[in-house]
């Protein structure tokens, strides 16, 4: 392997992606608010992102047309547009709960107990 | 010698010549930070200034007065002087806001405007990034983040105005976003490419190539653009995040001096990007230049100088073309009243992305069954010859363009028409005022 | 499209959209309003087929005969399966098919029917299903005007049942009436019975075939490759298509002919059917549907086997002796009128059976013009008469509708053959073609029976002329013998208009100078014969050799033809021609004047003769037979409808006792069986059920502990879990890599 | 891209300054408190990797990002925090314990991956492929892809977009009813 430091490969991008992953499941544990839960979730997703495109830009995929594999590209925009799609109802959600318990807290949020 | 595609960007070859080795990395990030400095900081400056002096001359006008008139020739360096108004100006941070966001929040408002620049075509070469494929969405992006700043700024106020005028923002910014973009569509639909350069080109050739006359859609779509763009960019009548008589001066009321200025750099850019992309996408703008170009670049005689004056006066075209776009825009904030929020969005949802839907899905239908005629008259065919005008079934597509220009003209003549009128008409009323006809009972 | 087919296309959906603004608004409409609308579509649909006709005359000259016929075919359901011996196109197609036979029947549809609409304004005026009435006129013109351009034996179909329909929308007009609604279900059944051996003809051939389109069958199916190969025709691509496979699609097609077309024994609907508006009965069961049989097999003729034929011939002269020893006796007005159309069908299906593919057309053309005019005239009668139809109760009227009586006669000379009126053309043509049939069938030596097939038509031609002049004498001479409809009785404009157009039409018709319809034929003929060949050239076209020529031997207007016959040798079918002509000329040239003779002598004073010789039994008994229609009705209603009735009693007592009794057994049975399973139920499986419940809810309180409703508490534990495991895996890795 | 062919590797640069400004604004996220400066910090994060994926010509999947990521989700999420915060200032603190653990979590994984793409690194498994750089960005071929091999899931995802507008409009309306005259 030749993988200086000058010298950016695929790993680079993975350990950028495993960072922000952590970051985002850190966000998730310790915010007791909702939107910043919210927030961790949206983190850890543009970590998959990452993920996704850098490995199609490296794998120099062939798609069957011949053309350059677009596959990673592909499922980075749908993976963008389902978390706006999920940042929408996940909203709406945490106004309904704010309505019914006038906070954002999810330690209020328990009444699924067992 | 001018293999154009293969080469760099213009200022690139501007600094290193035609050669094909290529320059050092702290060379590059040199010749990166000099255009930067040397060309997109006055311009963005410039531009500013101009387009303040202009809108106040515009106002003043407009409200029967003279306006700047002090300062330099026809109060010229007005915006100069007020400059350096801003920068001498205290400082203020609230006491009791998020001061490291309320600091930051200008440059965020600023910064994603300017890089917009970047994919601006000035000229067939005098772009910072010629082969940008996705160049328009790129601007878009840019818009869209800008408001971010707005957002901040409202928030980190500690201001009940400013946050009333930030929430405005987001969420007028965010509905006008889909008919802008859906509008956009249209017309890079029409054009077939998202490289702004390339749509570019693609117009030249006469009045009734204009992207805007393609077909009746693209028409339309011009115009939902134009009103979507005017949204998107808080400009009046759209202007509730800073509505003065609502709001004090909205997500603005805490700012002062030089943060206040770069929060109207970031508008009178971003007046000047979108006005950019219209003319580039509906506006040919490059008239001619484009035909001349794909000549120069043929031809294996052909001089580098040659290319120089092409780009020149190219951009010169396009930056006249965008002034006009943002002449009207300035004209339009001094003649209608300002609607309210719910009308805005009213004319967002219910209005414009109504019609955007339609125009897309129409347009779509016209291209798959009206074939377009590019090209200019008289050199890639001959009008006069009903068999040359037939070639390929073009005679609707020809004759919906032609009638569409028709249109176009049309409405600029009686606007001229109107506008002259009523300056005469002004000038003769001062008239009368100052020798006033004798009462005859 | 060419220009003709794109006008003819055009002038069969006008009605169509009339149609449909007549389903929405005919109502809001009204009275005058919604019959001029569909009057006015119609009128277009006229102007267009004459523009037709025109752009088709003014065609390219090179085939001398006028034109290319246009043959459009629209793919419609596509069937590429691989049952049959194999597919050609795998397409039951629609489509237009445009020749001159089509141009002249167009026209003559389009004519009629402008002139029925026109006569209906005024016949139905005082109706209160005025706008209902023009709604169903117009879906029916678009549906025979459909019938008529249809360029496949599939749209052929379609139309044929559209037309079905309107005939029983249109008799059952009156459905208050139940003699009305009856006749129109009888016709409707009747009808459907010659479908089904039209839609068997049609699936013979579609599954031989795979195709369905006229110039494409015609070629595949040339009858005349049959002459020399007694086991079939070798269609290419397909294999072998046998004698009697062909036979019995001939036959089936022509059973659809022998329903629309009322042949002999599916015929009993038509006299009912004059149930409906007298209009109806002129436009649909006189000039245009009931013929659209005849169409039918003119369209197949050159695929017709010779013993196909001769049914077809067969059942036309039965039909015709039949139907005017009918006539002879009915007293109802309508009823005459119809048997009389009957006997006329009758000879064109002759013509057709005997290979006078001219004379049959042509017949159609001539009779539909002196048809509708008959009943026209009829309906003018009838509404002056109040809606009485008995002719015993007429009399005398020529003084009241003098107009009316003179167009009435114009067509009575017309259908009895009177010499240059139109039937005269028409009629002997047929007659003297099946002279010639005879004289072939001797040549050939085969059976002097073949000789009937033109004696019954000759005999018939008598009668015709007979009953015909019987029927104008009992309504229109003589003293009125109901005073208060002689009273009653008046003419209106807007209703001998129509019957003056239709009068000239009657004398005129048969000219060749003139609407040259028979030159029309000829050159239909010629075309598609030159369109086949020129489709598929690998073998000759012959589908119209055993047509007889339709000019008399001899006559021939070309001097150089008659320089060639001089010097030819005559062959067999030549001398047979020559001679039926001759025949003919000696046996029917007095019928038009014996039978008016006849007629005028024995109807003079009205009832009178008629009455003395009703005194001899014989003549009685004969006179009740032929009144009563020939028993057909009772004996089909014996037979028949018997049958249907005692299967259909048979069916519900085997469904009250067989069937019943098993399922009462089976109910039985499955309530003993399942007081049994009620036992097992509440000891057994509830037992099971709570023990498991118990031990559910015991586990459930054990499980619920952990689960606290928080959420950041099952993330937490989800990930540290994930955590640790990835260390543990970690730690692995590095200490056996170290 | 442009400068990513220059003999130096501009690239690294470029690439280890929107690295950082990723992975600081995404610490930025996990370590502040106050919930507007964490979408600050996801405002930056998302252009730091909007950065990326221009680094890695993906232009218009950088425009996308800035597009429905900057423009519209985090708006959504900032809208969201001004509707819901009733002090805006609130801040949730979370027991100290909880922090530990969850540090002590984050932890154990990154080290865990890190280690684990390091080893992957070290025996190859990734290749040493160079970065492919096209000069043209095939937005052409990336749509015909999402109207072609992609067609199912894209039209599963635009049937999901318009299932989640219809529900985000109705819970947000059932929302409006219980407030009532509250709001």
């Amino acid at each position: 392997m030749v993988m200086g430091v000058m010298e950016i490969g695929l790993a680079h991008y993975l350990v950028l992606g495993a960072v922000l992953l952590v970051c985002g499941l850190v966000t998730i544990l310790t915010k007791r608010n909702a939107i910043g839960i919210l927030i961790g979730v949206e983190l850890v997703l543009n970590a998959a992102n990452i993920n996704l495109v850098a490995f199609n830009r490296y794998s120099h995929g062939v798609s069957e047309g011949g053309g350059v594999a677009l596959a990673g590209q592909v499922f980075a925009i749908f993976v963008i547009v389902l978390a706006a799609a999920e940042a929408a109802v996940a909203l709406s959600i945490f106004l309904n709960f704010y309505n019914n318990f006038t906070s954002v807290d999810v330690e209020k949020a328990k009444e699924l107990r067992g | 010698m001018l293999s154009m595609a293969e080469a760099g960007t213009f200022f690139e070859q501007l600094f290193f010549g035609w050669g094909s080795e290529r320059p050092g990395a702290v060379v590059s990030v040199i010749y990166g930070m000099i255009v930067v400095v040397v060309f997109f900081m006055p311009f963005v400056s410039v531009l500013g200034m101009i387009c303040i002096w202009g809108e106040r001359k515009v106002a003043g006008h407009m409200q029967n007065r003279p306006g700047p008139n002090r300062v330099g020739p026809f109060g010229l360096l007005q915006s100069l002087a007020d400059g350096a108004k801003c920068v001498m100006k205290e400082d203020l941070v609230p006491e009791l806001g998020d001061r490291a966001l309320f600091r930051l929040a200008p440059y965020v408002a600023f910064a994603p405007v300017f890089v917009a620049l970047v994919a601006i075509p000035f000229g067939p070469e005098l772009t910072f990034e010629r082969h940008l494929n996705s160049g328009l969405f790129l601007i878009l992006a840019m818009l869209s983040v800008e408001v971010m700043g707005v957002i901040i700024a409202g928030w980190s106020s500690h201001n009940k105005w400013s946050t009333f005028g930030a929430m405005r923002e987001a969420c007028q910014m965010v509905s006008y976003e889909i008919p802008l973009g859906l509008s956009l569509l249209v017309g890079v639909m029409a054009a077939g490419t998202l490289n702004v350069v390339d749509m570019g080109l693609e117009q030249g050739g006469g009045l009734h190539t204009w992207g805007i006359f393609r077909s009746p859609f693209v028409f339309l779509a011009f115009f939902v653009y134009f009103v979507a763009s005017l949204a998107a960019n808080k400009r009046a009548p759209f202007d509730l995040a800073e509505s003065d008589s609502e709001l004090v001066a909205g997500y603005l009321t805490e700012y002062s001096g030089m943060r206040w200025a770069f929060f109207f750099f970031a508008e009178y850019t971003a007046m000047f990007v979108v006005g950019g992309i219209q003319a580039a996408l509906f506006l040919d703008p490059f008239g001619l230049i484009g035909y001349y170009h794909n000549q120069l670049s043929a031809d294996p005689q052909g001089h580098w100088v040659g290319m120089v004056v092409l780009n020149v006066m190219a951009a010169t075209i396009f930056i006249g073309k965008a002034g006009a776009v943002i002449l009207v825009q300035m004209w339009l904030r001094w003649t209608l009243p300002r609607p309210r929020i719910d009308q805005v969005l009213y004319v967002c949802v219910k209005v414009l992305l109504p019609m955007g839907c339609v125009l897309l899905l129409g347009e779509a239908l016209w291209q798959l069954f009206v074939p377009w005629r590019g090209g200019i008259p008289w050199k890639d065919y001959n009008p006069l010859s009903w068999g040359d005008l037939m070639k390929g079934g073009t005679a609707v597509g020809l004759g919906v363009q032609l009638a569409l220009m028709m249109v176009g003209v049309g409405m600029v003549v009686a606007v001229v028409v109107w506008v002259g009128r009523s300056a005469l008409d002004a000038k003769s009323v001062k008239k009368r005022r100052a020798e006033p006809e004798a009462i005859v009972v | 499209m060419p220009t003709p087919a794109l006008l003819l296309l055009i002038a069969t959906l006008v009605p169509l959209v009339s149609f449909v603004v007549l389903v929405l608004l005919g109502k809001r409409m009204g009275n005058p309003l919604a019959g001029w609308v569909a009057t006015g579509a119609i009128g277009t649909s006229f102007a267009l087929s004459i523009l037709a006709a025109i752009s088709w005359l003014g065609g390219s000259p090179e085939w001398g005969c006028g034109n290319m016929p246009i043959n459009v075919p629209i793919p419609w359901v596509p069937t590429g399966w691989g049952i049959g011996p194999q597919t050609k196109t795998g397409y039951l197609d629609l489509g237009l098919y445009v020749d001159s036979l089509t141009i002249v029947m167009f026209s003559m549809v389009c004519l009629v029917s402008l002139l029925v609409h026109v006569f209906s304004i005024g016949y139905m005026g005082e109706d209160k299903g005025y706008p209902r009435f023009f709604t169903y006129l117009s879906l029916f013109c678009f549906s025979m005007l459909g019938l008529v351009v249809g360029g496949t034996l599939m749209q052929l179909f379609v139309f044929w049942e559209l037309v079905g329909l309107c005939s029983y929308l249109l008799i059952g007009f009156w459905h208050e009436k139940k003699s009305a609604s009856n006749a129109a279900i009888k016709a409707f059944v009747v009808n459907r019975i010659g479908d089904v051996g039209f839609l068997i003809g049609l699936g013979v051939l579609f599954y031989h075939l795979g195709n369905v389109t006229l110039p494409e069958v015609w070629a595949a199916l040339d009858s005349s490759k049959l002459i020399g190969s007694p086991e079939g025709i070798r269609v290419a691509g397909i294999g072998m298509f046998s004698v009697r496979a062909l036979t019995v699609m001939g036959v089936g097609l022509f059973c659809g002919a022998i329903g629309k077309s009322a042949q002999f024994p599916l015929h009993v609907w038509l006299p009912d059917a004059m149930e409906g508006p007298t209009p109806v009965s002129a436009l649909i069961h006189a000039a245009t549907m009931v013929a659209a049989g005849v169409y039918l097999v003119a369209r197949i003729f050159p695929i017709l086997t010779d013993g196909a034929k001769l049914v077809v011939a067969i059942i036309g002269v039965t039909t015709l002796t039949m139907a005017a020893l009918i006539a002879l006796v009915q007293s109802d007005l309508k009823k005459v009128l119809a048997y009389s159309t009957l006997s006329q069908l009758g000879y064109m299906i002759l013509a057709m059976g005997i290979g006078s593919w001219v004379g049959g057309m042509f017949h159609l053309i001539t009779h539909a013009f002196f048809k509708a005019l008959l009943f026209l005239g009829s309906g003018a009668v009838i509404y002056a008469a109040h809606h009485e139809q008995d002719m015993k109760e007429y009399g005398g009227l020529w003084r009241k509708m003098p107009i009316t009586a003179i167009a009435f006669g114009i067509a009575v000379l017309a259908i009895t053959g009177t010499p240059y009126f139109s039937g005269y053309f028409s009629k002997d043509l047929i007659m003297a073609h099946a002279g010639a049939f005879g004289a072939l069938a001797s040549e050939e030596g085969r059976s002097g029976w073949y000789w009937l097939l033109f004696v019954l038509p000759v005999v018939i031609a008598y009668v015709t002329a007979f009953y015909m002049t019987r029927c104008w004498m009992l309504t229109f001479w003589g003293k009125p013998r109901n005073e208060h409809v002689f009273e009653h009785a008046h003419e209106r404009g807007i209703m001998w208009a129509p019957l003056a157009v239709l009068a000239v039409l009657s004398v005129v018709g048969g000219y060749d100078g003139l609407l040259n319809v028979k030159g029309f034929l000829n050159a239909a003929v010629t075309e598609n014969t030159k369109y086949v060949q020129m489709v598929h050239p690998e073998g000759k076209f012959g589908g119209y050799e055993s047509a007889w020529p339709s000019d008399e031997p001899g006559l021939s207007r070309s001097g150089e033809d008659e320089d060639h016959g001089a010097t030819e040798v005559l062959t067999a079918s030549q001398a047979a021609h020559k001679q039926g002509w001759h025949v003919m000329h000696q046996s029917v040239r007095w019928a038009p004047l014996v039978g008016i003779g006849m007629g005028i002598l024995m109807y003079m004073r009205g009832y009178a003769v008629a009455n003395v010789l009703m005194k001899a039994a014989p003549v009685r008994w004969v006179h009740t037979w032929l009144y009563r229609r020939m028993y057909f009705d009772e004996l089909y209603m014996g037979v028949f409808v018997a049958i249907t009735v005692g299967l259909a009693r048979l069916g519900a007592a085997f469904d009250q006792y067989v069937i019943d009794g098993l399922v009462n057994l089976a109910g039985y049975a499955v309530r003993q069986l399942s007081s049994l399973a009620g036992l097992c139920d509440r000891y057994v499986v509830d037992g099971g059920v709570n023990g498991v419940g118990a031990a559910t809810q015991g586990l459930g309180a054990l499980v619920r502990m952990p689960q606290t409703g928080r959420i950041r508490l099952y993330v937490t534990v989800v990930l540290g879990i994930v955590a640790i495991g990835i260390a543990a895996v970690v730690v692995v890795v590095v200490a056996t890599v170290m | 891209m442009m400068l990513g062919q220059a003999g130096f590797p501009m690239g690294a640069v470029l690439f280890y300054g929107f690295a950082l400004g990723a992975g600081l604004s995404a610490m930025g996220v996990a370590l502040s408190r106050n919930i507007v400066r964490q979408a600050v910090c996801l405002l930056f994060a998302l252009a730091s990797v909007a950065g990326l994926y221009y680094l890695l010509g993906c232009e218009f999947l950088a425009a996308v990002q800035l597009v429905v990521y900057a423009g519209g989700t985090l708006i959504l999420i900032v809208f969201g925090v001004m509707l819901t915060s009733s002090e805006l200032s609130a801040k949730f603190v979370p027991r100290r314990g909880e922090v530990m653990v969850a540090l002590g979590i984050g932890a154990v994984l990154l080290m865990g991956l890190i280690v684990g793409l390091c080893a992957a690194a070290g025996s190859g498994a990734f290749g040493d492929a160079p970065l492919a750089l096209d000069r043209d960005y095939p937005v052409d071929r990336l749509g015909l892809a999402m109207l072609g091999d992609y067609l199912a899931p894209f039209e599963v995802v635009s049937v999901l977009l318009l299932v989640v507008m219809i529900g985000a409009a109705y819970l947000a309306k059932a929302r409006r009813k219980g407030q009532g005259v509250q709001g």
